[in-house]
């Protein structure tokens, strides 16, 4: 009789053994801190034996990929939208603009990617409704769609944001002095009021950069894509935990290295912290 | 007793196959979407279907079942079965070869099933081998100590799929990384985590089969999504359809719903060690409040049977439709209960796993049916395996799950789910009736006929009597797979045959 | 000596507008509010005002289309849409705020703490903060939410552990730019104690942007809710839930597609709600 | 007297939405003239010089009157800092607004930039190290942001408080190079400040406002010693007088 | 005439940057001391490590003869009080006037409960203001009117050395007048020790007997009023001097107090 179910428990069982989980506490404890420490790693997937640090980079390349066009898309838009706001302040486009974060704020992610999927994949058959293509082009084509709704989710925050911060740009003396010297407004536009209010934009995604990866990690299950985040889940049904706990670890370092790099981008693009040394 | 002649294991071909009769289309991939990875390959130890629709893509075993559900000849060209039940011969077939071009030899089937004696497993060997022997290089017999009627049909099983001798001459474990078989299919690339790729087996003995080159497992563990890719073309096929989408591909143009009834039964189990459903007149009392009629309409939508009984129809000796059930009447359920140690109610808990949503929308129709009886259910919901470590330590005081026999044997799914000494233990019921006992013995041992049929129905009596468990419905096998795709089998235990698939270019 | 006295006249007492008047002149604290009472009444009264008891079954009268019967049809086991959703609002709402309110009253306090007093104590506070940033919301509450077992527990749990930082920051902010302006420095040189100083002078001061922030923040937590309920490991049946109610529509959505769009609106409806309500309030206070 | 004022304000009301915020302001300047504009805080002065400039801020409009002005106007704020955007390196900035406005090469605007910064006592250094706003003292600043109104080649300086934000001796400097220029380069001036003392040094006519128009106007000498208003007449009373500094010749 | 407030050494850091260096002062009982000197010399760094707002790296602040420590008590907080710059910041926009000014009577329990209604009106008519504006909000007031305010708070607690850290320089020339009257009326009435910065010479003139000029975390020179307007002992001073602007005509004058 085969049970209609997924996995089974003696080869757990004899899995716990070879990985020395049958080991008492502290022993395993340090097992662990020597693993992560060496290798980097927190041991070997109690399912299939793999180093969960293998498991992981295996599926990362995806989902960074997948990160990495989020937010190009979520900075990409938000600056549009911001700037069509700020420009139109309190014409009809900044209110729709303004509106627009309201109404998004409150979508649930998985309903957006479902929306979406409905929409472009089944009825329109522009992108595909999930899995990961081949090639490179493939893998781009079919993650436009999850990219775009993990932006989404980004994007309200981003936009008002970026539109105060641009607003306030657009208000300060210094755009006062730029325009009555005669500076065309197409330059101030690009040269100065952009790069005035992308700084403290960058900041704020710096800051969401973990909302961002775990609206990744459900997006990635709305889509069926094999990263990080369905090995997530995965992971846990099976309670594969040296596998989750090397996700956890691997989110965070992510987390952490992306904060570093975004606050050394405002080091190296904003000359006040400079000219503080 | 009897022979049976090496009849054509193309009798499962579909239709359409035939129909055109001219060159079959050869070449291409197809893409099978799946809920689960496939993990391991280890046949011996194995018993979830997330590894056994591989495993028997890979390995085959002696006899197999067909799509109807009949014992055929396999990788034997015929076999026969002493009158006493205790000698079984098996004749190989001409010219079998490994995928890796070695012939196949009768010491191969020995190493087989001695491997699969020895690691004993979930699915154990049941029957009492007292030799397996290798007559000649081509025939195979093994002897029983004591007749065991099931046995013929226990080998079409995946578990006792054969592989080379001493492993093809590589450790174990190498060889469990890249198997090699006999099957249609061999891996190719595996991640035992995501997806695997078969390309076709050029040695198999099917000549000319399979007509596809290659065959991608592909995971897809949200349904919706795997839905969506078979709507989008994305996928060929998919495996597990729930049943409430199946209406929606079936209407539309370009996804058809392929089915081929069911071994399966859904039931609500107790635990008999729990304080209130140990009490016989508790488990009466919530059986006769279920209205099984209506819960399989309202979750079902046309593709289950109600159960009346254990034995999915598909099955032999199964009595559904003369067995005296307890049938929907809430007078008598609250009579009954009023029978009961607890006649004024009491709350208990219902465990189910979670990421089924019809067995969560089932969980509520009986929540509300023991209300209806006075008797607080609450859902507990956890996931899979937590769920599984929970019963199997009869953690559980009812639960929601299904029995699947893995051949058409009616001693399949009774072994598993009344043998108090058996590795299940009535399936984690702790259910245990003498007399049911000596009736499932006597049945393994009675050779088919009129006298195993009314062993059977005896047993099967007492237990709609005693309900251990409540059998709710026998839902139908269904696969959702392109309208393009040709040849797709499916068999009554939820495997695909894929030897026969053409795509259409 | 000329007279200094009052050298300029106070504002005359009608030019004060009341209250009552600069909530009505913030159109979307205006429409914000309303439509927080009008979901609040429905899930507050909602026993009253279903037609039906969210779990009574009909189970030969399922997928029925909306009707005079059943406004919004009825679902997979035959119960009435329209009560269940108006019960979710109860319970979901129920959630939200009740694993707001300790994250909300920790995060707050420590904000001001680590923003008041700064040094070691903000070095601290601010580590623990860095920390649990790291670590994406989602993928916590998942594993929480798993570990505890399906239901509301993981939901709390999760929350009282994270939630608290997206107010500890902001608070933090807040005090600390406070802390510069001289009205705090007023204080101190007054020789008030440093509790006071942040219970009566800064919390009032921080409560309002918090505030603003929590609104924006029960947003972000309904969609948690709603999340783990369509990943099926937030609220347990029968309590009817939103997300539940979206996962099991979704099996029906090109036959019966009102199942998972009405309370996929109802968490936007609420969304909306809420972020308008935060809107008009920041709104409100700017101008003050 | 020349021919005609080239800047000739009449009538001038500003409101934001239905608050009337200046109304009735008129005067009139001719070309290397300075006007003083003083009076209590919010009464409308910048608001009238940057109608004048014809930037008025967001939500603020003319409704009445009349601006005439055959020469362009450029505009020095309070904040140095400020007006200068903190992003871009500060003789790029001179370079931008010679390049826009002169339309001459990227090249040959850098050259006329660094020029400028050399005649208004910039110190070399900057040639060197284009540098932040950040970076420079409020007195620098304040004299790059000169730079960029005289990178206009103004006919009217409009001077918002440019000496407020400054130190006494800052402001001395400030002050000084702004009355050499506007001897050199013939511009009119529109000067606003809250320091009659300035005021009348800087300045031949002055306007004093008080809620939004002109109280009194005239020679400054002449209204300094005949004051009409009240609000003059409190104006210089409030001026803090200080002994004579031994040893030192009056300016 | 004995000394209310000696300072010794005084040195503050802010990181890298020494903001005092080694500043040494001494405050007469019941004298003002005007202290003036460019922006970022270190006026208001001084005034705060008076009020016991920082805490130097060095050196110590003698209140008459008691040493005031690191963390001074809340007696020797109340003896010292200061008033800021800016009007618009220096108070709680949360807190009604009528809450501002009982907030130190209560705490300290300066007077009983019932009395503090009396109290908070006899500190407003103090300052010249009305007892209706007791119920109001900070933001309702004028810039001068705030200021007043601000020194009724911190009479309140009748400390014995008021700082006033450019307290006018953000008011209106003819506002400026005002609070200038009313810190030399409250000096000559409640025979305070004050400690009075401004960059603004004319103010120091106006209200000062003593003046301290700062010069980049230094005290270049302490000199009677009279000496420095006009025999100032550094170049420094003079300089200072000589960059205030004149009025044109030496005859216009007025304003004395
Ligand atoms: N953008 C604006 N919208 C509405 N009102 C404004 C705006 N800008 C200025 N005002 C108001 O207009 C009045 C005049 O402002 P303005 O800045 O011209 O005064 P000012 O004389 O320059 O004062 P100060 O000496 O303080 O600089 C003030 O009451 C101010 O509040
Ligand atoms: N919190 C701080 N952190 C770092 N540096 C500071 C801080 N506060 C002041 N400084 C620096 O210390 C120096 C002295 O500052 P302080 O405020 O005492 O000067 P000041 O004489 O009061 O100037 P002003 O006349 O502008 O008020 C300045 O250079 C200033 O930049
Ligand atoms: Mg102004
Ligand atoms: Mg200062």
């Amino acid at each position: 009789m085969i049970l209609g179910e997924y996995s089974t428990p003696e080869a757990i069982a004899s899995m716990h053994h070879t990985l020395g989980l049958d080991l008492p506490i502290g022993d395993q404890y340090l097992r662990f801190v020597r693993n992560l420490v060496t290798h980097g790693d927190t041991g070997a997937s109690i399912i299939s034996g793999t180093s969960a640090r293998e498991l992981i980079a295996d599926r990362a390349p995806v989902t960074l990929l997948l990160i990495v066009m989020a937010s190009f898309l979520a900075i990409l838009l938000s600056l549009l939208l911001a700037m069509l706001a700020a420009t139109n302040k309190d014409k009809l486009l900044d209110h729709l603009i303004r509106i627009f974060p309201t109404i998004t704020l409150g979508m649930p992610v998985f309903w957006v990617g479902l929306l979406l999927i409905l929409l472009f994949g089944v009825r329109l058959r522009w992108f595909p409704v999930g899995g990961v293509g081949e090639g490179w082009t493939g893998m781009l084509h079919s993650l436009i769609l999850p990219a775009i709704t993990v932006a989404f989710t980004q994007i309200p925050t981003l936009v008002r944001s970026l539109r105060a911060q641009m607003l306030e740009v657009l208000e300060s003396d210094f755009l006062v002095t730029l325009k009555a010297a005669g500076i065309p407004s197409r330059v101030i536009l690009l040269r100065h009021v952009l790069r005035n209010s992308a700084l403290p934009t960058l900041m704020l995604l710096g800051v969401n950069i973990s909302y961002l990866i775990g609206g990744t990690l459900v997006v990635e299950q709305v889509f069926g894509i094999k990263g990080i985040g369905s090995l997530l889940f995965s992971s846990i049904s099976k309670r594969d935990f040296p596998v989750i706990q090397g996700i956890a670890l691997y989110c965070a370092i992510a987390v952490v290295i992306i904060s570093l790099l975004v606050e050394m981008a405002s080091w190296w693009l904003d000359p006040r912290t400079k000219g503080k040394q | 007793s009897g022979s049976n002649t090496g009849s054509s294991p193309n009798s499962a071909a579909s239709p359409s196959q035939s129909a055109d009769g001219g060159k079959p289309a050869t070449g291409g991939t197809f893409t099978y979407g799946r809920p689960a990875a496939v993990n391991s390959f280890d046949l011996h130890n194995q018993i979830t279907s997330n590894n056994a629709f591989a495993i028997d893509k890979v390995f085959e075993p002696l006899v197999a079942f067909d799509n109807k559900g009949e014992i055929v000849d396999w990788l034997s060209k015929s076999h026969n079965i002493s009158k006493d039940g205790l000698t079984y011969t098996f004749v190989l077939r001409d010219g079998l070869k490994f995928s890796n071009g070695t012939e196949v030899t009768a010491q191969d089937a020995v190493f087989s099933i001695e491997r699969h004696l020895k690691v004993g497993g979930p699915l154990a060997i049941a029957a009492q081998v007292v030799s397996v022997k290798a007559q000649d290089a081509k025939t195979l017999v093994i002897t029983l100590k004591e007749p065991y009627t099931p046995f013929i049909s226990e080998l079409s099983n995946f578990s006792n799929g054969i592989i080379p001798n001493n492993f093809g001459g590589v450790s174990e474990e190498e060889f469990l990384k890249k198997p090699i078989g006999t099957g249609p299919f061999v891996v190719e690339k595996w991640d035992p985590a995501g997806d695997v790729t078969f390309t076709k087996n050029t040695n198999y003995w099917q000549e000319g089969k399979p007509y596809i080159d290659k065959l991608v497992y592909k995971l897809i563990e949200d349904d919706s999504q795997a839905i969506n890719q078979l709507k989008a073309g994305e996928v060929d096929a998919i495996e597990s359809l729930a049943l409430q989408n199946a209406n929606e591909l079936k209407a539309g143009t370009a996804t058809a719903v392929l089915t081929n009834g069911s071994w399966v039964t859904e039931q609500l189990f107790f635990n008999t060690l729990d304080q209130h459903f140990s009490d016989v007149h508790v488990r009466r009392a919530l059986a006769l409040a279920i209205d099984r009629n209506g819960l399989t309409q309202a979750l079902t939508f046309g593709f289950a049977k109600p159960a009346n009984s254990l034995l999915p129809p598909a099955i032999p000796y199964n009595t559904n439709d003369t067995i005296k059930a307890l049938n929907y009447d809430v007078n008598e359920a609250k009579a009954e209960l009023a029978k009961s140690k607890f006649p004024s109610g009491f709350s208990t808990k219902l465990l189910i796993a979670s990421g089924n949503s019809a067995r969560a929308q089932e969980a509520q129709i009986i929540q509300n049916a023991a209300k209806s009886i006075g008797i607080n259910i609450e859902i507990e919901t956890v996931e899979l395996a937590t769920f599984r470590e929970r019963f199997f330590k009869y953690d559980f005081a009812a639960m929601l799950n299904s029995g699947q026999a893995d051949s058409p044997e009616a001693n399949s799914i009774l072994a598993f789910q009344t043998d108090p000494n058996g590795f299940s233990k009535s399936y984690w019921t702790h259910y245990t009736n003498e007399e049911v006992t000596k009736l499932l013995y006597e049945g393994q041992k009675t050779p088919d006929g009129e006298s195993r049929g009314e062993i059977y129905a005896k047993l099967q009596q007492i237990l709609a009597d005693e309900v251990p468990y409540i059998p709710l419905y026998f839902p139908d096998i269904l696969v959702g797979a392109r309208s393009s795709v040709n040849g797709l089998v499916v068999l009554p235990n939820g495997s695909l045959r894929f030897e026969d698939v053409q795509l259409k270019k | 000596m000329k007279s200094t006295l009052l050298d300029l006249p106070l504002q005359p007492d009608d030019q004060r507008k009341s209250t009552f008047q600069t909530i009505l002149s913030t159109p979307s604290l205006v429409a914000g509010g309303i439509m927080l009472v009008l979901l609040i009444g429905l899930a507050v009264l909602a026993p009253v005002i279903s037609p039906y008891q969210p779990s009574e079954q009909n189970l030969y009268a399922f997928l029925k289309p909306p009707s005079a019967e059943h406004w919004l049809g009825t679902d997979q086991l035959g119960r009435d849409v329209f009560s269940r959703l108006i019960y979710a609002a109860r319970s979901d709402l129920k959630i939200m705020v009740l694993a707001e309110i300790i994250p909300f009253c920790t995060g707050v306090f420590l904000g001001m703490l680590a923003g008041y007093y700064g040094k070691w104590v903000d070095s601290v506070i601010s580590l623990v903060t860095d920390t649990f940033i790291a670590f994406p919301f989602y993928l916590i509450v998942i594993i929480v939410a798993f570990a505890s077992g399906a239901g509301q527990r993981g939901i709390y749990i999760t929350f009282i552990l994270v939630g608290w930082i997206v107010f500890a920051r902001v608070t933090r902010g807040l005090s600390a730019s406070f802390r510069k302006q001289e009205w705090i420095a007023s204080a101190q040189t007054l020789g008030l104690s440093g509790v006071r100083i942040i219970l009566r002078h800064l919390l009032p001061n921080v409560l309002p942007q918090a505030v603003v922030v929590l609104m924006t923040d029960m947003v972000g937590l309904l969609v948690a809710i709603v999340t783990l309920g369509y990943l099926g490991i937030g609220i347990a049946p029968p309590t009817p839930d939103w997300g539940t109610m979206i996962a099991d529509g979704q099996s029906f959505i090109t036959t019966a597609w009102w199942l998972s769009a009405v309370p996929g609106f109802a968490v936007v409806y609420t969304g909306i709600a809420l972020s308008l309500t935060g809107d008009g309030l920041a709104d409100l206070w700017r101008r003050k | 007297m020349s021919a005609s004022p080239i800047l000739e304000v009449e009538e001038l009301s500003l409101a934001a939405g239905s608050k009337t915020l200046v109304s009735g302001v008129g005067f009139s300047l001719d070309r290397g003239e300075s006007l003083g504009l003083v009076g209590e805080s919010g009464s409308g002065k910048s608001l009238t010089l940057r109608a004048i400039l014809g930037l008025l801020p967001r939500g603020v409009e003319q409704v009445g009157g009349t601006i005439k002005s055959e020469v362009r106007a450029a505009m020095i704020f309070q904040d140095p800092r400020k007006s200068l955007d903190p992003l871009c390196p500060v003789v790029r900035q001179v370079e931008e607004v010679v390049y826009y406005r002169q339309q001459v090469s990227r090249k040959a605007a850098r050259t006329i930039a660094l020029e400028l910064l050399e005649m208004l006592g910039l110190p070399d250094s900057l040639k060197q190290t284009d540098r932040y706003p950040s970076q420079l003292s409020g007195g620098q600043c304040q004299r790059i942001v000169i730079a960029i109104a005289l990178a206009c080649k103004p006919g009217i300086l409009l001077c918002d408080e440019p000496t407020t934000a400054l130190d006494v001796t800052v402001q001395q400097q400030i002050l000084a190079t702004i009355t050499r220029l506007q001897q050199e380069l013939d511009f009119a001036m529109v000067f606003v400040t809250h320091n009659l003392a300035i005021a009348a040094t800087l300045c031949s006519k002055l306007c004093v406002m008080k809620q939004g128009s002109i109280v009194e106007h005239g020679d400054a000498l002449s209204l300094l010693q005949h004051p009409q208003h009240p609000y003059t007449q409190m104006l210089i009373d409030s001026v803090l007088p200080l002994p004579e500094l031994e040893g030192s010749a009056s300016v | 005439m004995s000394t209310a407030l000696r300072i010794e050494d005084l040195t503050v850091h802010y990181d890298h940057f020494t903001a005092l260096d080694k500043v040494s002062l001494e405050i007469q009982q019941h004298t003002t001391l005007g202290l003036v000197g460019e922006s970022g010399s270190g006026k208001s760094t001084l005034a705060r490590v008076i009020a016991g707002l920082i805490s130097p790296v060095q050196g110590q602040v003698l209140l008459g003869s008691q040493n005031l420590g690191k963390k001074r008590s809340r007696e020797q907080h109340k003896k010292i009080q200061m008033i800021f710059q800016n009007p618009d910041s220096s108070f709680n926009p949360k807190h009604t006037i009528r809450q501002i000014l009982a907030e130190a009577l209560l705490f300290h329990q300066i007077v009983d409960r019932s009395h503090v209604d009396r109290r908070c009106k006899e500190l407003l008519a103090s300052v010249r203001m009305d007892e209706s504006a007791l119920g109001r909000y900070p933001h309702e007031f004028s810039g001068g009117q705030r200021q007043r305010i601000a020194i009724a708070r911190a009479l309140s607690v009748e400390p014995s050395i008021l700082i006033a850290d450019e307290p006018t320089s953000a008011l209106d020339v003819s506002v400026q007048l005002s609070i200038l009257e009313l810190f030399n009326k409250l000096k000559s009435e409640l025979n305070l020790t004050m400690l009075f910065i401004s960059h603004d010479l004319g103010v120091i003139h106006a209200i000062s007997d003593n003046v301290a000029v700062m010069r980049q975390g230094r005290l270049v020179e302490v000199n009677t009023k009279e000496q420095f307007f006009t025999r100032p002992s550094t170049a420094y001073s003079r300089e200072l001097l000589s960059a205030v602007p004149k009025m044109p005509t030496s005859q216009l004058s007025g304003g004395f107090l």
